[in-house]
């Protein structure tokens, strides 16, 4: 399954929760973070540590187009965190749906 | 799963799970996922409801909303059987973390491990999260 | 593959409204169908054609209508929350029209996936 | 005392409108003035006088209007974040009018204390 | 001043920044829960630790008409906590105002 | 301050802090705060914006909503000091949690700690929360 996170890990606990349950689950679920969420990607984040996991075993994508328009460079995100554009997230959805939001 | 959009299609029988995850009266999620669950009684899937995070609160018992003049929706859960919408799974780890248990709850749900919610989830073709 | 989208906030207030415009522009573009959008809780004010953004903004209301006039989308705002938040037939946008909730359960059914855009 | 609210969310979806409500009514039975509820944002929602909510559920928009009519209250839509939502004099209950920022920067200035309600 | 949180702590983390401000400021401040916030107040909630201070000191209060919406009785609530009604909200703004919302 | 509701109200002075603690972007309120601290500049008032929290993120270098089609406005915040607007506070233990530091930040501003950050509010006649 495609979990997504659209808010701030520092400023809601959405991220931690989606993350304690997606660790439980088959390598085959994927995470992208979209909207206020891709800040939980920064490496200066304090999210970052267990994003590294997900990252390292290339599960973890950010949405390029919420990066940009918040001023955020591929250079300050943690390893391995793979960025994709909206085909990029319809492509996730195709390969790993059904969709769970963590709104 | 279907490749085009066919009159077949409504004969399929999909595993459908509302996840909830936020508290009630704060904001309208709660009850207005209710509507749709209510709804989905029509349709002949198999429905299940997930109640994880903040969610578990909907379930409170005692809720009285007139306090602050909206509708006391908490008693709908229990209408929910005989809609023959059993499958209510309540997550130990986040009843925990409000000091609360099964006993707590409006209606009789089957508690289940952030473990087990998770198994629960991937298995799902639809998830409707409010 | 069909992509039946579901969204639950308001435009401009939340980002969700533009998240899914893009999401479903994006799979139409690589050929997939949308073959409906269903707009539940203030999501039914995407459907108010009063909207006037300002010149140097994007207009929510008219990209949703193009898009159902360009790609056969149907864009359907349910009637009980609409009726509650005060969007009727009245101020309604083209291409947009109010049904039951059954239209989303439906579209849940018969598409391949369901994506959810809310806060 | 002079109390000047600000509303920032719809109503229905967020329980801001009706804190925000219940604030003025407790704060005018006390014997305090409201000289102005400011609604900014998805606050603009609360002025659409086509709200039809299921006869078991309060009526937020008529619960405004009383209020304007039986304490004198003013309520101030503002006019950038209306049009932009689709919030216009032909949508507007009774009680309500259209204006300026300024009008919420002013009553901030005039009244001795401002209470916000948002999300 | 007048602080209110309206979110529940184990959602958001508005209730954590703002006990961090409320820390720094004078005996004078004050702190009302209100909508999904009151949450905060449950004893069994883990932001009691920090709140019993602030209870104690007797400047905690907590909106009972969002307590009763919610179910939580006043036994399930902290120690010390103050229980008020709307024209409690507003007699703590004349009181204590300004008012500063943690939304 | 006044307990009637006069013409020479309009006169007073009071200090106005406009409070930022959410990221842009993802919902509105950056933006439309920003509409309200341009207007009051007309007031001769006594303004200040504190950055804290997420709000931080508001100033950050670099942002370009253009590539979500949503108004670019953080060159606005530039534009505060040509309307007498020049007290910006941002507080440095959110920018630290954030990875940040004053050179990440479109103006020039003034970060205060915390402690400092609490105080100011406390100083204030009028705060609005966006």
């Amino acid at each position: 399954m495609l979990h997504t996170v659209n808010k701030s890990p520092l400023q809601t606990r959405d991220l931690d929760s989606c993350l304690l349950h997606l660790e439980a689950q088959s390598a085959e679920s994927r995470l992208l973070l979209i909207e206020d969420g891709v800040y939980g990607a920064l490496a200066a984040a304090p999210s970052a540590t267990t994003l590294s996991d997900l990252a390292n075993q290339g599960r973890l994508y950010v949405l390029g187009p919420d990066l940009s328009a918040r001023g955020v460079a591929p250079e300050a995100l943690i390893a391995g965190a793979e960025i994709v554009d909206y085909e990029g997230f319809v492509q996730l959805i195709v390969d790993y749906g059904p969709h769970q939001a963590w709104v | 799963m279907n490749d085009e959009f066919d009159e077949d299609a409504a004969s399929t029988i999909k595993r459908f799970m509302f996840v909830n995850r936020k508290a009630p009266h704060g904001t309208i999620y709660a009850l207005e996922a209710l509507e749709v669950v209510l709804i989905s009684a029509a349709f002949d899937q198999d429905v299940s409801l997930a109640f994880l995070d903040d969610g578990v609160l909907q379930l409170r018992k005692g809720q009285d909303a007139k306090a602050i003049e909206m509708k006391n929706f908490a008693p709908t859960y229990r209408a929910l059987e005989g809609y023959d919408i059993e499958k209510l799974y309540v997550e130990r780890e986040s009843l925990e973390a409000r000091g609360m248990t099964a006993d707590d709850l409006v209606v009789p749900v089957e508690v289940v491990d952030r473990a087990r919610m998770s198994a629960l989830m991937s298995e799902q073709d639809v998830i409707m999260s409010f | 593959m069909q992509f039946a989208i579901l969204v639950n906030e308001s435009p401009y207030q939340h980002q969700a409204a533009d998240s899914a415009y893009h999401f479903a522009k994006a799979a139409i573009a690589m050929g997939h169908r949308v073959p409906r959008v269903f707009f539940y809780m203030d999501g039914v004010h995407n459907a108010n054609r009063l909207q006037e953004p300002q010149q140097d903004d994007r207009n929510i209301v008219q990209r949703w209508s193009q898009l159902a006039a360009d790609h056969d989308v149907d864009l359907v705002v349910c009637v009980a929350a609409a009726l509650r938040r005060g969007v009727k037939d009245e101020i309604l946008a083209p291409g947009f029209r109010i049904s039951g909730l059954g239209q989303l359960v439906e579209i849940g059914i018969e598409a391949d996936r369901l994506v959810t855009f809310g806060d």
